[in-house]
């Protein structure tokens, strides 16, 4: 029971802030409810017993990725001429494929008659008493399993910083 | 000493083998960065050198790759009763290395050759010769390796994002120019928004399989959830949103209609060989992806997709070759007809026999080099002073540099698909797999686009042949360059006249 | 016991030595003196009428009817096995000559009067600078008439056929540089043309039914082999595999006779022969005469066994003979142009000798036939003359009274006259006479083929009439020559004047081979011919005169004699004792005359057919301006083809490659629009993007139903 | 050398290449070398085509020096050469107006000559191996490869609307052609299917095609019936001919008009016939339509012509006009429309060949092809107007020039099977002699209508080198084809033998099912007959 | 545990919104925020099923998502700063040069 109040809390704020981060003008506002939508996800990630994601998830998206969108946003100097049309023109066009492809998965679970929370997918999930403590599975997961993806990654990043040094340099 | 040492053989013999040649390439660019700041403004060149000998390097890895999985399959032969080979697989069965992946990357490293010798001189006359270029061409080619070799979700995914980050900051490289500016954002912005389609249906895929990323767990689990009669349905809706959202992101990738529009903006904006690497190598890789996505974790549900497939062909063949008729930039212009090439890839996928899968391979193995030619003539045209991107900058190249005239027309030719070029080769297999599995009107279709198809390449040959020269000067054409362009024409024309070797190479790519 | 003999084995040289001559003119014509080109032309008809003389001597040293002599000088068109209906056979159309009793009366009459023109022509054309061409040409005639005349097979007689006609278009055209003499030149070809399509579709009906072209096997080792019309169709006809008056024999002499119309002038397609008289006067006597327009008489005669067995095809061939011979004499009797009386003077006798062909006498036919080619060639080479001396005037009004100037011209003249007037004992007589008698049979068998008679009767009162006419304006009465020219008259050199001595002799005597039965006398020429002309029935000869009263022959010359005494007195009358008289009865009948003298507006009205119908069209469909029209009416015998061509242009331009060019055109334009969804703007590509999902996924929500139904 | 005689196709085959390939390396300041090895190497094709008469024996009409190497083993497809009858005289047109072509062209071109001889060159080459290809798929590699010269010729050599016609040439024909790759690949597919074996000789192919079912024969007969069609060109079918033709520089028109034309017909003759469906009714639906448009091609071709005003759109025209014949032959399905057919394809490369090149000797003249810019040509040129209508009236079907052998064979073959095509068709040559010879009367008859015209020089000695050979043969084909239908006989033949084997058994159409010989004795009984007769006579 | 359908139902609306938003925003930094937001719905995704499957295979995955959106984002502002400096916009709609 508690479970799902903490769910329905966190996904509420979630969407309400997400809804709210895509229809501000201010985009330091955007920023900061795109915020409080990952800080939700976090929580949600803690009810799903995913306690290391939910460390990265606050440390890295929302201590490292959103202050670097601020410091972006700072330095645009987009705060002072505020949007004065926030969605572009075509909005109504984009918003009706948008609206066309909810309406299109909503169909699809109708037609299918198993609206989501019902069928199979209910199976009984581990207890999370039974589950591994959480880091160190993740860790053994890492570094065996995915070991590979891991070394991927890091030059994935590599890349990004490569990249990002060279397009924010200034001009020699 | 000597311990340390028999460790790294140890493990280039064990799950080591299996990346050598992505290692290689990354240590190449690693020393590609660090070099760099050694290196004084006019020694640039080095970097190159450097690039290239990497890519050798690579290419030794892959051959010995080549070696022990031929030294395998022999072996698998004699023991058929240890079931089929898949290939060398590595790090717990999240990579494998298997004809595809050789061939796929062998295309990769001669594109990445091909690109870095036409860079050279483009730099130069662009005053931007970094290091941190041809660090990000060979990250690039890791990406796309890791793309063409994984057969786990995760590395997949992340092979893609290494290979679209490389390329978006590539694509604006030109940080003065403008239009590289733009490129470079619309195809971040894009290519993101992809990306994170892709992964949603990535992620909707590993619940619908049970909790598998390693994409044969996948299919067989998902073979058996369609069989079994329990459980039917439910995870029904998962997978299709599994698959069109897949489908959606590698679309995009490859450009094919509706999600191509990227696709002339990025290649009109980007550094010309980057503009070539990219429709070159960054769609043939995400057509090794979806070539294993498509064969083996949407293989079962084939009759269900084919159609799908086959509007998007057909959709790509129609506006590709449309709006390509009346362009008059020639990246543009090429960006169209890339999409329509598209359009004939997929319906060899569409077919999905074995004579569709080898026309695929070929395609893409005729396609890289025609259109790195072609690329290459362009990056010729960019001389101090002219841009050379418009179909006019090429008037009178026949008068002006007869022998980039004349392979021009042999990549123009090969494009189009008229005999005997590689390009008419690949369409073959393309055709036949078709009439092959009875599509005779999608075929009639496709053949027919080769008639608009001509239209506008010719479009381009006239400007080169028949055309006067204005004003314009002799290109001065690079040794690199020369040399890029000779073996782009080489090999589509032997591709074409000799087509035995190609085939058996797109059948080993395919397997038996 | 078959004929042989020198001249006999080198038949071939016949039609090769004026070939030669005419290579010679036509390759190195610059180099030759007119002298030399005189000489070789003259020369090498001279030695094909030697030739001809002689093979004919050795042929008739062999009794009746083993007077043929066929020799083979190679297999021609050999395209290979075929089905004919009666069997599967090889095509062959040899390289062959054939010499017989008809061939050489025709191989006779082409290179003895030939000869004469030839002659004659030196001195008519020595002032000409085309000289070598015009006797290039003029050989070039002979080689293909004597093709035609001694071919052993219809392909090779059709080559024949194509060649005087080319011959005759290219000396029509000589003067090439009016522009008259080109189109009179290609109106003669073209409408000759279309007999000749004719007369093609009836060798292939005759290949496809008979399996060969080759006329007879006689004189050829084997019979089998070597296969021939006459003794196929015997067999044919014999086995009743094909009935006597089958539709087919009647489809093929029908077809062949198209052929024959157009060559030989006949109704409907005789209107280029009045126009061919745009070429030199001695091409006229020759071509337009004596031996071109004669060619499709012979062959009909030639394959006369078909149309014995076709009897329909007989009567058709009768009746538009008895026509064309009184519309054209009708219209001769008003020309003003000396050559155009004779042109359809020479229509008209065209048309007497079809008659005689399809009343089944087809000796009389060959007879009026070479009795003609005398006078007839006699008349042209007079008018020739006559032309000739009074400086290219050619206009009966603008002559008169030359009796006494140019004797040597009006003296035969005026025998030619009495001859073909038919005037006893000259040539014209007898061989007319014998026309109208077996016509007169004709209706003795079958009443209502009294008219034919009675047409050819008629005719010849016109013919006499006409022909007095032209006489009696060219020579007597008063001179209305022109001064300036009258001045210039002169006597023809001897070069003319002996052809016409020498034809004037043949006009008298030529007739005397034929004389009647009823005076006691064998009819040499009938009896002659009867091997060739006797039909596929050895028995059933034509030769049956011997069977009728006497009475009644002596009747029907009288009354022809009769008629023709009309025909000079009123031509007296009108034109020499009262020169006003004639205008008077032209203006009482002035209806009558100004259709005679507009040829029954037959050119007018092919014409105006065609314009009219253009005109309609043309309203109707609105497509047309007024240039075309009127550019189309200049010109109006091509109006129709031209107004369907125009049509087919527009249709080409507008519709077939419209088509294409409007896929183009649509392709193109579509190309912006599809471009200008590539806006730049980042919101629509990702918007695409999309919209590119929701097909996807609406793409399954059709397709999954199929799905879960299948799975359930 | 044993090796050259054993390999005499490819020698043929190659030699333009070879001469091609040398000519790249000539500088290009050399245009005097250039021209000397281009006409070179066209002489030289030719002569090295010669010993392919020589060799030939007409006798099995089996394909004669055949060479076969593996290609694509993987797919199936050799490098096979070999020739019957009917592609050895298309292979000597081919050289024989290739040389003819590039000797035309030593005054008229002036600009980019290096280039030019180079691709007619490889235009030769090209040609050739579309007739010598005994392998579907080498065959399709020439048929595509000879566009790209073509193109070029008049692309860059042609007149004011060049880059239009060329670009329509290429595209009409590929279109085609792409269809018929598909109907290649079915065909390919399916005799694999058959008989387990992969390969795409041509002889094989068509022999396995005999035993599809009636449908696929009749979609795979569709299939290659537009890329030949095209090709021919048939009505509707024939409008790049009349731009191509018109715009092309004189060797080019030629080449067009000779031979390539020719590869329509070959086409028709080589893989349309042998695929026609057993099927009676669907068989002659087929041939009906084809034969229709034929005949529409033979009528609306010359009712086209009347209207031009362009000397080389008129003989384009006439083009479509003669071809209509070609093709009517072929669908006649009998020996003599076949042999006929063949024939007349020759014909036509010779007469419209020598049309085309009178035409560029006027045009090198006055740079105008309209035909009233010229009139009375006669006067100044008397040499030319004879030459000119000699080759008129072989254009026109006239005996013993070689337009009336083929076109008579044709019309004869036609007849045979049904009255009223070749009556139709000869409303065709009717109107044939009309449009043909009111061309001539307008351009040399008459007087001289333009000041520049009285001095237009006769022909020069280069001219008529070239022209001189095509009349003599135009002559010999005319007066003794012999040699020819022997050489056409067994492959026709063969080819009735495969798709018309009816045509061998059937009895005669009247009477009951007598055979040939009893009719021959009947004509034998009358000659004795009469030879009785004579007998009573001589007594 | 709540039903694992009710994640993907959150996470789908994350989805669609930050679809929403790329495809109606013109401030390109707020494009990007969205883009963050989908991958963040991916990784909702991802650990409830992980969480469903008792395998930590799905997190794993996650957190190589995040990863690469922090990647990317680096990318990104690196590339609209460039962007920025030369063109002095962050808008979307100003960014029409190449077209057509």
């Amino acid at each position: 029971m508690l479970d799902s109040v903490i769910f329905y809390f966190f996904a509420a704020i979630a969407i309400a802030s997400a809804a709210l981060m895509v229809t501000r003008r201010n985009a330091i506002h955007s920023a900061v409810f795109l915020i409080t939508t990952l800080l939700a996800t976090a929580g949600i990630f803690l009810q799903l017993r995913a306690e290391f994601l939910f460390a990265v998830q606050i440390i890295l998206y929302v201590g490292g990725i959103m202050v670097l969108f601020i410091f972006v946003i700072m330095l645009v100097r987009l705060d002072a001429p505020l949007e004065k049309v926030h969605f572009s023109y075509q909005r109504w066009v984009a918003g009706l494929v948008a609206f066309a492809l909810a309406l299109e998965v909503g169909a699809t679970f109708v037609l299918l008659r198993r609206l989501p929370g019902q069928g199979s997918l209910v199976l009984r999930a581990a207890a999370a008493d039974k589950l591994p403590p959480n880091s160190e599975a993740l860790a053994e997961s890492l570094f065996s399993n995915y070991l590979l993806p891991f070394e991927i990654a890091s030059v994935l990043l590599l890349v990004a910083m490569v990249g990002a040094v060279i397009m924010a340099k200034k001009r020699t | 000493m000597h311990s340390i040492l028999n460790s790294i053989l140890n493990y280039v013999h064990g799950d080591g083998l299996t990346i050598l040649p992505q290692m290689e390439l990354l240590l190449f660019a690693l020393g590609i960065l660090i070099f760099d700041f050694l290196l004084a403004e006019n020694e640039k060149h080095w970097n190159a050198i450097l690039a290239l000998m990497g890519v050798a390097a690579a290419g030794i890895g892959l051959f010995m790759q080549g070696q022990r999985f031929a030294a395998d399959i022999g072996y698998a032969s004699e023991h058929p009763d240890q079931g089929a080979f898949p290939g060398l697989l590595g790090f717990h069965e999240t990579i494998v290395v298997d004809g595809l992946f050789l061939v796929f990357a062998a295309i990769f490293l001669a594109a990445t050759a091909l690109v870095i010798l036409l860079s050279i001189r483009y730099l130069d006359l662009e005053a931007e010769q970094q290091g941190e270029y041809y660090a990000l061409l060979l990250f690039a080619c890791i990406g796309m390796m890791f793309m063409a070799s994984g057969i786990d979700l995760i590395v997949q995914f992340l092979g893609l994002e290494t290979m679209a980050l490389s390329f978006y900051v590539l694509t604006g490289f030109l940080r003065r120019e403008k239009r590289s500016n733009e490129a470079a954002l619309k195809y971040l912005l894009l290519g993101g928004f992809s990306s994170a389609i892709l992964a949603y249906g990535f992620s909707l895929l590993y619940g619908a399989s049970g909790g598998f990323t390693g994409i044969r767990e996948i299919a067989y689990s998902l073979d058996r959830r369609m069989t079994t009669t329990d459980a039917h349905g439910v995870t029904d809706w998962l997978v299709i949103l599994a698959f069109v959202t897949i489908a959606a992101g590698l679309f995009f990738k490859i450009a094919a209609v509706p999600f191509h529009q990227w696709a002339p903006d990025v290649y009109e904006g980007a550094p010309t060989p980057i503009t070539a690497y990219i429709s070159v190598a960054s769609k043939t890789a995400s057509f090794a992806l979806l070539l294993r996505l498509m064969t083996v974790v949407f293989g079962g549900s084939q009759p269900t997709w084919v159609f799908l497939m086959a509007g998007v062909a057909i959709a790509s063949l129609t506006w590709g070759n449309l709006a390509a008729l009346t362009q008059n930039n020639l990246k543009r212009l090429l960006a169209y007809s890339s999409i329509s090439h598209v359009g004939y890839v997929l319906l060899g996928l569409v077919a999905g026999n074995l004579t569709g899968l080898i026309g695929i391979v070929y395609y893409l193995l005729a396609y890289v080099f025609m259109t790195l030619g072609a690329f290459a003539t362009i990056i010729i045209l960019r001389q101090r002073g002219i841009i050379g991107d418009e179909i006019s900058d090429l008037d009178g190249l026949y008068q002006r540099s007869p022998y980039a005239a004349v392979l021009l027309l042999v990549f123009m030719l090969s494009l189009a698909g008229i005999p005997p070029t590689a390009g008419f080769m690949g369409k073959y297999f393309i055709f036949q797999a078709l009439i092959e599995t009875h599509h005779p009107v999608l075929a009639i279709f496709a053949a027919l686009y080769i008639v608009p198809a001509l239209y506008y390449y010719f479009r381009i040959v006239v400007h080169a042949w028949v055309k006067r020269p204005g004003d314009a000067a002799v290109p001065l054409i690079s040794d690199a360059q020369l040399v890029a362009l000779t073996v782009a024409a080489f090999v589509t024309l032997a591709a074409g006249l000799y087509p035995e070797p190609f085939t058996r190479l797109a059948h080993y790519a395919i397997g038996p | 016991m078959t004929p042989n003999g020198f001249f006999l084995e080198h038949l071939w040289l016949i039609p090769l030595f004026p070939l030669m001559s005419a290579a010679l003119m036509l390759f190195f014509r610059r180099l030759l003196p007119k002298s030399a080109v005189s000489f070789l032309c003259v020369g090498s008809v001279l030695l094909s009428f030697l030739f001809a003389c002689g093979a004919v001597t050795q042929l008739l040293s062999a009794p009746a009817y083993s007077r043929v002599y066929q020799q083979i000088l190679f297999e021609w068109i050999t395209p290979g096995i075929f089905h004919a209906a009666v069997g599967m056979t090889e095509f062959v159309a040899d390289w062959g000559y054939l010499l017989d009793p008809l061939s050489c009366v025709m191989v006779l009459v082409v290179t003895g009067v030939g000869l004469l023109i030839h002659i004659y022509s030196i001195g008519y054309m020595h002032h000409e600078e085309d000289y070598a061409r015009y006797f290039g040409y003029l050989n070039l005639f002979m080689f293909a008439m004597l093709t035609l005349v001694l071919a052993n097979n219809l392909l090779l007689l059709f080559v024949g056929w194509e060649g005087v006609g080319l011959c005759s278009y290219l000396l029509i055209g000589f003067y090439f540089q009016r522009k008259s003499a080109c189109d009179a030149g290609k109106k003669a070809f073209l409408v000759n043309r279309i007999g000749d399509a004719g007369f093609l579709l009836g060798i292939f009906l005759i290949a496809t039914t008979l399996g060969t072209v080759r006329f007879t096997s006689t004189g050829l080792p084997d019979p089998v082999t070597y296969s021939g019309i006459l003794q196929t169709l015997a067999a044919v006809i014999d086995q009743h595999r094909l009935a006597y008056g089958a539709p087919v024999f009647t489809a093929i002499a029908l077809l062949l006779f198209a052929g024959a119309t157009g060559k030989s002038a006949q109704l409907p397609l005789y209107v280029w022969l009045p126009d061919a008289m745009e070429g030199p006067t001695p091409v006229s006597a020759l071509i337009h005469a004596a031996t071109m327009v004669t060619a499709g008489v012979y062959m009909v005669a030639r394959m006369n066994a078909i149309y014995q067995v076709a009897p329909l095809s007989m009567d058709i061939v009768a009746v538009v003979g008895a026509l064309t011979a009184i519309f054209a004499a009708s219209m001769a009797m008003v020309q003003t142009d000396i050559k155009k009386v004779l042109a359809y003077s020479t229509i008209s006798q065209l048309g007497y000798m079809f008659l005689a062909l399809g009343v089944g006498a087809f000796a009389a036919g060959i007879f009026h036939l070479m009795t003609h080619a005398f006078f007839k060639a006699l008349l042209f080479l007079g008018a020739g003359a006559v032309i000739h001396a009074l400086s290219g005037e050619q206009d009966l009004r603008k002559m008169g009274g030359l009796w006494n100037t140019i004797p040597r011209v009006s003296r035969p003249f005026m025998i030619a006259t009495f001859a073909i007037a038919g005037f006893p004992p000259l040539a014209g007589f007898f061989s007319k006479d014998e026309i109208l008698s077996h016509a007169f049979n004709r209706s003795q068998m079958m009443d209502r083929f009294l008219f034919l008679w009675i047409i050819g009767w008629i005719t010849a009162g016109l013919t006499a009439f006409y022909m007095f006419r032209l006489f009696f304006l060219a020579f007597r009465g008063r001179s209305r020559i022109p001064t300036q020219i009258e001045d210039h008259i002169h006597q023809p050199p001897q070069s003319m004047t002996f052809p016409l001595l020498v034809l004037m002799l043949l006009s008298i005597a030529g007739g005397w081979f034929a004389l009647p039965v009823l005076w006691g006398e064998r009819n040499y020429f009938a009896e002659f011919l009867d091997p060739v002309l006797g039909g596929i029935e050895p028995d059933t000869g034509t030769v049956e005169l011997g069977r009728h009263p006497l009475l009644k022959e002596y009747l029907l010359m009288a009354a022809s004699v009769a008629i023709a005494s009309l025909g000079l007195w009123l031509a007296y009358r009108l034109f020499l004792k009262n020169p006003k008289l004639h205008t008077k009865v032209a203006e009482a009948w002035p209806r009558l005359y100004r259709v005679l003298t507009h040829k029954y507006y037959v050119d007018e009205i092919y014409e105006a057919l065609f314009v009219n119908r253009l005109k309609d069209l043309s309203v109707s469909l609105g497509f047309l301006d007024a240039k075309l029209i009127d550019g189309v009416a200049v010109d109006g015998t091509a109006a129709l083809t031209r107004f369907f061509s125009r049509v087919s242009m527009w249709w080409d331009k507008w519709i077939v490659d419209g088509l294409v060019n409007l896929l183009a055109k649509v392709s193109n334009g579509f190309s912006v629009p599809v471009r200008m969804l590539q806006t730049g703007m980042f919101s629509t590509y990702a918007a695409m993007i999309l919209l590119g999902l929701v097909i996807l996924l609406g793409y399954y929500g059709h397709h999954m139903q199929i799905w879960v139904r299948n799975l359930r | 050398m044993p090796f050259l005689s054993n390999h005499l196709l490819s020698v043929v085959l190659f030699t333009p290449l070879v001469g091609a390939a040398l000519l790249c390396f000539v500088p290009r300041a050399l245009s005097e070398y250039q021209r000397l090895i281009g006409n070179l190497f066209g002489v030289l094709g030719f002569l090295v085509s010669i010993p392919l008469v020589r060799h030939f024996s007409s006798g099995s009409g089996d394909f004669a020096f055949k060479e076969s190497a593996d290609w694509i083993p993987s797919i199936g497809a050799h490098y096979a050469l070999g020739i019957d009858g009917i592609s050895l005289l298309l292979v000597m047109l081919t050289t024989l107006l290739g040389m003819l072509a590039i000797f035309s062209s030593w005054s008229s071109i002036q600009l980019r000559t290096k280039e030019y001889y180079i691709l007619l060159l490889l235009l030769q080459t090209g040609m050739l191996g579309v007739f010598m290809s005994l392998d579907f798929f080498l065959f399709y590699v020439f048929w595509e490869v000879m566009l790209v010269p073509m193109y070029f010729l008049i692309g860059v050599w042609g007149s004011e609307r060049r880059l239009y016609a060329a670009i329509k040439f290429f595209l009409y024909t590929l279109a085609g052609s792409v269809i018929m790759l598909l109907a290649i690949l079915a065909l390919y597919f399916n005799a694999t299917k058959l008989t387990g074996v992969q390969t795409f000789d041509i002889p094989s192919l068509l022999a396995s095609a005999q035993f599809f079912p009636d449908a696929l024969k009749g979609w795979l007969f569709w299939g290659f019936f537009f890329a030949f069609a095209i090709k021919v060109p048939m009505f509707p079918f024939h409008t790049w001919l009349p731009d191509a033709h018109t715009e092309a520089p004189t060797a080019g028109s030629v080449i067009l008009a000779g031979v390539l034309l020719k590869m329509g017909t070959y086409g028709f003759l080589r893989f349309s016939l042998p695929i026609l469906p057993h099927d009676l009714y669907m068989r002659g639906k087929i041939i009906h339509i084809v034969v229709v448009l034929s005949l529409i091609s033979i009528i609306y071709g010359a009712v086209v012509c009347l209207m031009q005003k362009d000397m080389k759109r008129l003989i384009a025209y006439s083009s479509v006009s003669h071809m209509g014949f070609c093709t009517l032959g072929i669908f006649a399905l009998t020996p003599h429309g076949l042999s006929g057919s063949v024939l007349q394809q020759i014909n036509h490369g010779i007469s419209t060949g020598a049309l085309f090149l009178i035409v560029g000797m006027l045009y090198e003249r006055r740079h105008t092809r309209l035909i009233s810019e010229f009139g009375g040509l006669a006067t100044p040129m008397p040499n030319f107007a004879a030459i000119y209508l000699i080759i008129t009236l072989s254009s026109l079907g006239m005996p013993l020039l070689n337009g009336f052998i083929g076109e008579f064979t044709i019309l004869q073959g036609a007849f045979e099977v049904n009255h009223a095509w070749a009556a139709w068709a000869t409303l065709g040559i009717v109107l044939g002699a009309a449009y043909l010879l009111w061309l001539y009367q307008r351009v040399v008859f008459g007087n001289v209508t333009h000041e520049v015209n009285k001095t237009l020089p006769d022909l020069n000695a280069r001219e008529y080198a070239v022209l001189v050979p095509l009349v003599i043969i135009a002559f010999w084909i005319g007066i003794y084809p012999k040699p020819f239908f022997a050489v056409i006989g067994k492959p026709v033949e063969r080819i009735i033998q495969q798709v018309n084997p009816e045509f061998y058994h059937n009895v005669s159409p009247i009477g009951e099912g007598h055979s040939a010989s009893p009719v021959v004795g009947a004509a034998a009984r009358v000659d004795a007959a009469k030879a009785s007769v004579t007998v009573v006579e001589g007594r | 545990m709540m039903p694992a359908g009710h994640y993907l139902f959150l996470s789908l609306a994350l989805f669609l919104i930050g679809a929403i938003g790329v495809v109606t925003r013109r401030n390109v930094i707020i494009v990007l925020m969205c883009i963050e937001l989908i991958l963040n719905s991916v990784n909702i995704n991802l650990v409830a099923f992980s969480r469903l499957y008792g395998d930590v295979a799905g997190q794993a995955f996650a957190l190589f998502i995040v990863a690469d959106a922090a990647a990317e984002a680096a990318v990104g502002l690196g590339i609209i700063i460039a962007f920025f400096r030369n063109r002095e916009t962050v808008y979307a709609d100003e960014m029409d040069i190449l077209r057509w």
